[in-house]
């Protein structure tokens, strides 16, 4: 295997929005390189849809305090404040910012940003719906890969696009680099920086119906997990009520944004009985239970009750046509249905990790539950755990996310590497992950072993067992059959065992990340014995804040998983009953 | 260390053309097209389909160019469509000749060929006397 | 149903020469092509090589030739398409192994033509405005994917790959006609070069090709246009 | 060429109307210049004087020849034709907006023009030749040989 050296100052892995926005901040001030196993703009950023919140008061009087307030509220208390505050406070100036860089935002008629409703996110700490997500249509995910894409072309930034990320090297608990796979040659590369950001997006693939991209596979939790670093808050899965259904493709929250009801088999405006004050517009914790009890009682259309629909036919063509465009196209592609006249089938559909890589509001990787920085290395985006989205992320938090601590990521990388000399790393750097390699490649090829086997295994698993509601006994038993697959992992073989483009072995490794991620949410989720957020145990129905308003850690221990828990970060807002 | 302004935003790199030369080839082109629909159309529907060219001798040529009008209508349509002509087949062959020096050699004998018929054509539109 | 797909496959490693394979599938009239690529990947060859992620056209990496014509293989389903299916990767640009081509002339196309917004005036505390009107005049372009199924579908691209190709041109268009832009003077002074929007002659393929439905060649018009009347 | 031949297909790229017309565009361009230069040496024999002249386009005289000039007829046409459907396209504001609108008018143009002027240019040929020949001579001996001594009027 052909090993090649290069030798950087900083190096970001992802090339989502959080890791281009780091680059943004970084590149001007040390060599640094951006690796992505996908075209920049292949990101999964690209998908998002709705819009990013900012109480940028365009529209209406708006004040950062209830931002937070709604954030902090829709997190089921389990945000840290401090970093809310961060988080709404740095909106404005985020969103500004990417207008300046060229964002095109949907404008209001007097030019300025266009806002609109989303759930979760109300005026006066709770009064009504507020107008705080500013958006492009419903590309928003997509302008702003493009947007940030664009002006790190313009700044010359150093990509090494199509390289996959399999290792990190930190020695004595210092950051020295990583090492990389070149997808399209097959060969290794060493990438010698101080100075490492993870921004590797969301793992939605531990389950079947989800929103998120193939690629989307936490390699970097995955990575810094196998190296002993803790992942916060996996129990906290997200599941959005709106997957086309059976497909898992998202039709954005803006759809009941902009007035979208949601009805059961009967017709009935059935989020009347769960939220009466914001009704559809609750936050989707709330949204996608309420939708599951409805099929579990026997309400869901379909043959099999088993979906319930998204209503648009009210909201008439130019709006659907001028704010809704895109989504109404994937109905039409996938489902051969016209939203305008009909409504569409819906379920809910996994979709976004609040936990993953425990970080400080400078993006800095902690390294165990009593916060103790791991040097060099920083997280920002899907993959990171600030934490500012608690238990349940409210709608168009994660743009901002992306966008506020992946910046912190860049401005951390800056000041680490400008207070740090050049660290060499050795030759044989890279041996760990070539025999790795080349242990997958000898293997004889078994298809009891082989990789979408297992996988498909994992996924149809987790979808019964750790999804929206939980319980022990479900719990128990994935964790059974975790054991198992992992098991069967140790022998997993491939059938191809050429160089170039080799995407089965990428498949294969990353099905240990998926294993892991798995792992974790499920061991963190039998623990954790109360309800929360988007974290719902059927045999704990209750909030339990005395014992449980607690971020928890999750180790690897040998072949198990090993928990921690950290205090939640308080702040302005106590702990209250989460009521809509 | 180097800080960025705001106003740094915005990296330019100058520009790879620099001459209009494609720009009007290619406005020439389209407004030749017009001219030549009434030339070459015109010309081709007056001798091939009014007048067949069957009834085509000397004599017929001759008596049209007694008129200085069908001179130098004859002498345009023949400048525009070489003009029209060679610069399309210049286009044909930036695409379809991947070979730099093929494609340089092709031109030149493009230009050359080009050139002496147009010489050759207005020569003789200029120099005919009628015989008889 | 049982589908019969042809995918014409070629590994670097062993392969002088594509070659056309033919698979037998079990599949449903709803599945995408994608979801027949995978099938083939996962339960019959796993050495196919093709580029994908988010499987519902979003991030533009599987535009191929399917059943002769440019489309995003998560993008169509099976029912949509004729029997059997003809898989084959988008042409122009050099194949890397099976599906997979090399991308990276297409994407410094993209980078010639300044992608970027450039406006040196000071921007001030807040957005910069822009009426609904002038921000619905580039529209259409912002949609752009770089999914590359319109260049790689241009038979100009075909037989001379230094053409910057419709994509570049969408994307110069993005910012030429954004008011807020100062640079489209110089974005038109590098497309009316010999390999810039004046090489397009109309062939309208990029604009069936568009997943995105955009209008490319209505977008190469304007920015030709726009170049006659600054020059 | 840039598609690497090691992965050619023979298979063909199945392009909507603007890419044959593109094609037909080309092929009629260059068909035209080719026969532009001809004419033109033809053309330039006339300095030469009647006998060698006449004694050139003599060679054109005939069905084979006609069946040519149709053709020649058709690709200006067509050319022509088509070439004002590309500069509306190019020039005017909303032309490619109405792409398949042109397509579909450049076609029915060229047949609305094509047909009658083809029957003409046909027609015509027949009616000389029987009018020169000998009786008895049927549109079929028009087919196979040349004119007959076409300058007795
Ligand atoms: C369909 C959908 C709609 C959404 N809508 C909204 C919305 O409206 N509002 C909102 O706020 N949020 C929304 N979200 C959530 C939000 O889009 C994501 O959380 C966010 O974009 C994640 O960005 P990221 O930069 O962290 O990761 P991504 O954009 O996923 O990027 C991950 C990057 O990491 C790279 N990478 C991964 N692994 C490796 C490796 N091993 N080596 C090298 N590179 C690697 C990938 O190539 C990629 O470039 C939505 C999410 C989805 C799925
Ligand atoms: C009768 C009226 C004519 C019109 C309206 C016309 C119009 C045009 C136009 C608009 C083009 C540009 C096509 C493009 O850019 O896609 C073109 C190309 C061309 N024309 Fe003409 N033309 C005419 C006559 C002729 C004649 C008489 C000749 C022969 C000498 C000719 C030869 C060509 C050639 C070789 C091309 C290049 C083809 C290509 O680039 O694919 N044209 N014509
Ligand atoms: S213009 Fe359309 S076809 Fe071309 S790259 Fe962009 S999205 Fe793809
Ligand atoms: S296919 Fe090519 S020729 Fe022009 S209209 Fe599209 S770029
Ligand atoms: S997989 Fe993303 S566009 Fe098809």
């Amino acid at each position: 295997m052909k090993v090649i050296k290069h030798s950087f100052d900083g190096v970001i892995v992802g090339a989502g929005g959080a890791g281009l926005r780091a680059a943004i901040e970084a590149a001007p001030h040390m060599k640094l390189a951006v690796i992505t196993k996908l075209y920049p703009t292949r990101s999964h950023t690209g998908a998002a849809q709705g819009g990013m919140s900012a109480a940028l008061a365009n529209v209406e009087e708006d004040n950062w305090n209830w931002h937070a307030f709604d954030t902090v509220k829709g997190s089921d208390y389990l945000a840290d404040q401090p970093a809310v505050d961060i988080l709404c406070k740095e909106a404005i100036d985020s969103v500004v910012e990417l207008e300046h860089w060229g964002l095109p935002f949907s404008r209001l008629e007097n030019g300025k940003i266009a806002q609109r409703r989303f759930g979760g996110h109300t005026v006066k700490e709770g009064e009504a719906p507020a107008f705080r997500a500013c958006y492009a249509a419903d590309r928003t995910g997509h302008m702003i890969l493009q947007t940030l894409y664009q002006k790190c072309v313009s700044m010359g930034v150093t990509f090494f696009d199509e390289f996959q990320v399999l290792d990190i090297k930190i020695d004595d608990g210092v950051c020295k680099g990583v090492i990389a796979y070149e997808i399209a040659t097959g060969n290794i590369h060493i990438f010698e920086a101080r100075a490492v950001t993870f921004a590797t997006g969301g793992f939605g693939k531990i389950y079947k119906v989800s929103s998120n991209a193939h690629s989307l596979t936490g390699d970097g939790p995955g990575i810094l997990y196998q190296k002993g670093i803790p992942l916060e808050d996996m129990e906290f899965y997200q599941f959005h009520p709106t997957g086309i259904y059976r497909l898992g493709i998202l039709l954005s929250e803006a759809a009941r944004g902009e007035g979208g009801i949601l009805r059961n088999k009967d017709g009935e405006r059935f989020m009347e009985r769960y939220a009466p004050s914001i009704k559809d517009l609750a936050p989707r914790d709330m949204v996608s239970r309420a939708i599951a009890t409805e099929i579990s009682e026997g309400n869901g259309a379909g043959p099999n009750n088993d979906f319930v629909y998204l209503d648009l036919t009210h909201l008439g063509a130019e709006t659907i046509k001028q704010k809704l465009p895109d989504i109404t196209d994937f109905v039409r592609t996938y489902v051969k249905i016209e939203p305008i006249n009909e409504p569409i089938p819906v379920q809910p559909t996994a979709h976004y990790a609040m936990g993953g890589i425990p970080t400080d509001v400078n993006a800095r990787v902690l390294s165990d539950a009593t916060g103790t920085v791991l040097p060099g290395v920083y997280s920002a985006g899907e993959s990171a755990c600030v934490s500012v989205h608690g238990a349940n992320r409210l709608g168009t938090n994660s743009l901002l996310d992306i966008v506020v601590f992946g910046k912190r990521a860049g401005q951390s990388m800056v000041d680490y590497v400008s207070s740090t000399k050049p660290m060499a790393l050795s030759e044989n750097a890279a041996e760990d992950l070539t025999n790795k390699i080349e242990n997958l490649m000898d293997k004889d090829h078994n298809l009891e072993f082989s990789v979408p086997r297992i996988r498909e295994e994992l996924q149809d698993t987790m979808e019964e067992n750790a999804k929206i509601f939980r319980t022990e006994e479900s719990l128990e038993k994935q964790t059974e059959i975790l054991t198992d697959l992992r098991d069967r992992y140790q022998n997993v073989t491939i059938s191809d065992k050429g160089k170039v483009f080799n995407t089965e072995l990428l498949e294969a490794i990353e099905l240990e990340y998926l294993l892991d991620m798995s792992d974790t949410t499920v061991a963190s989720a039998l623990h954790r014995k109360e309800s929360r957020g988007a974290h719902s145990r059927v045999d704990h129905v209750e909030r339990d804040d005395k014992n449980w308003l607690k971020h928890s850690f999750a180790f690897k221990n040998d072949a198990s998983v090993k928990l921690e828990y950290k205090d939640v970060e308080l702040g302005n807002y106590e702990p209250k009953e989460r009521k809509y | 260390m180097k800080s960025v302004k705001r106003t740094d935003w915005g990296r330019r790199t100058p520009p790879i053309g620099g001459t209009n030369f494609e720009l009007y080839a290619w406005f020439f082109m389209r407004i030749s097209g017009l001219f030549l629909v009434l030339l070459a159309a015109g010309h081709m529907f007056i001798m091939h389909v009014f007048n067949d060219t069957l009834n085509l001798d000397y004599e017929f040529v001759a008596a049209r160019w007694d008129t200085p009008y069908w001179r130098t209508f004859d002498w345009l349509l023949l400048t525009l469509s070489i003009l029209h002509g060679t610069n399309g087949l210049r286009i044909v062959m930036h695409d379809n000749i991947a070979n730099k020096t093929f494609r340089q050699l092709a031109l030149y004998g493009l230009y050359f060929t080009s050139t002496a018929f147009f010489i050759l054509g207005t020569y003789v539109l200029v120099a005919f006397v009628r015989e008889v | 149903m049982d589908v019969k797909v042809n995918i014409l496959r070629y590994n670097p490693e062993t392969d002088r020469k594509g070659h056309w394979e033919e698979y037998i599938l079990e599949a449903d009239p709803d599945e995408r092509i994608l979801d027949l690529l995978h099938k083939v990947k996962w339960f019959d060859d796993g050495s196919l090589a093709f580029r994908r992620s988010c499987a519902h056209g979003v991030c533009g990496s599987d535009a191929m030739v399917v059943n002769g014509e440019n489309m995003l293989a998560c993008q169509v389903l099976v029912k949509e398409v004729s029997t059997p299916i003809k898989i084959e990767p988008i042409r122009g640009l050099p194949v890397v192994k099976d599906l997979v081509v090399n991308m990276d002339s297409f994407f410094d196309s993209y980078k010639k033509v300044m992608p970027y917004l450039v406006n040196d005036t000071e921007p001030g505390e807040r957005e910069r405005l822009q009426s609904p009107e002038d921000r619905d005049r580039f529209e259409d372009t912002t949609k752009c994917i770089l999914c590359a199924a319109c260049t790689t579908s241009c038979p100009v691209f075909w037989t001379a790959d230094t053409y910057v190709g419709p994509a570049a041109i969408v994307n110069a268009h993005r910012f030429v006609f954004d008011s807020r832009d100062n640079a489209s003077k110089q974005r038109l002074e590098i497309l009316k070069d010999v390999d810039g929007a004046f090489r397009c002659r109309t062939a309208f393929n990029c604009t069936s090709a568009c997943p995105r439905g955009i209008q490319v060649t209505k977008a190469i018009e304007d920015v030709k246009r726009q170049t006659l009347t600054i020059n | 060429m840039a598609y690497q031949d090691i992965v050619s297909t023979g298979s063909v790229y199945k392009g909507r109307t603007g890419m044959w017309l593109y094609l037909f565009h080309r092929i009629t361009g260059v068909a035209l210049f080719g026969y532009l230069l001809l004419h033109i040496i033809s053309t330039a024999l006339i300095l030469a004087g009647p006998e060698i002249y006449e004694g050139a386009e003599a060679i054109y005289k005939n069905f084979y020849f006609r069946i040519g000039e149709v053709g020649l007829m058709a690709a200006v046409l067509a050319h022509a034709i088509n070439g004002l459907r590309i500069i509306a396209v190019d020039l005017w504001s909303k032309g490619s907006d109405y792409q398949k609108a042109l397509n579909i008018s450049a076609m029915i143009v060229f047949i609305a023009i094509f047909v009658p002027t083809t029957y003409k240019m046909i027609d015509s040929y027949f009616e000389l030749c029987l009018e020169k020949s000998s009786a008895g001579t049927t549109i079929v001996d028009c087919m196979i040989r040349p004119l007959p001594d076409w300058k007795t009027k």
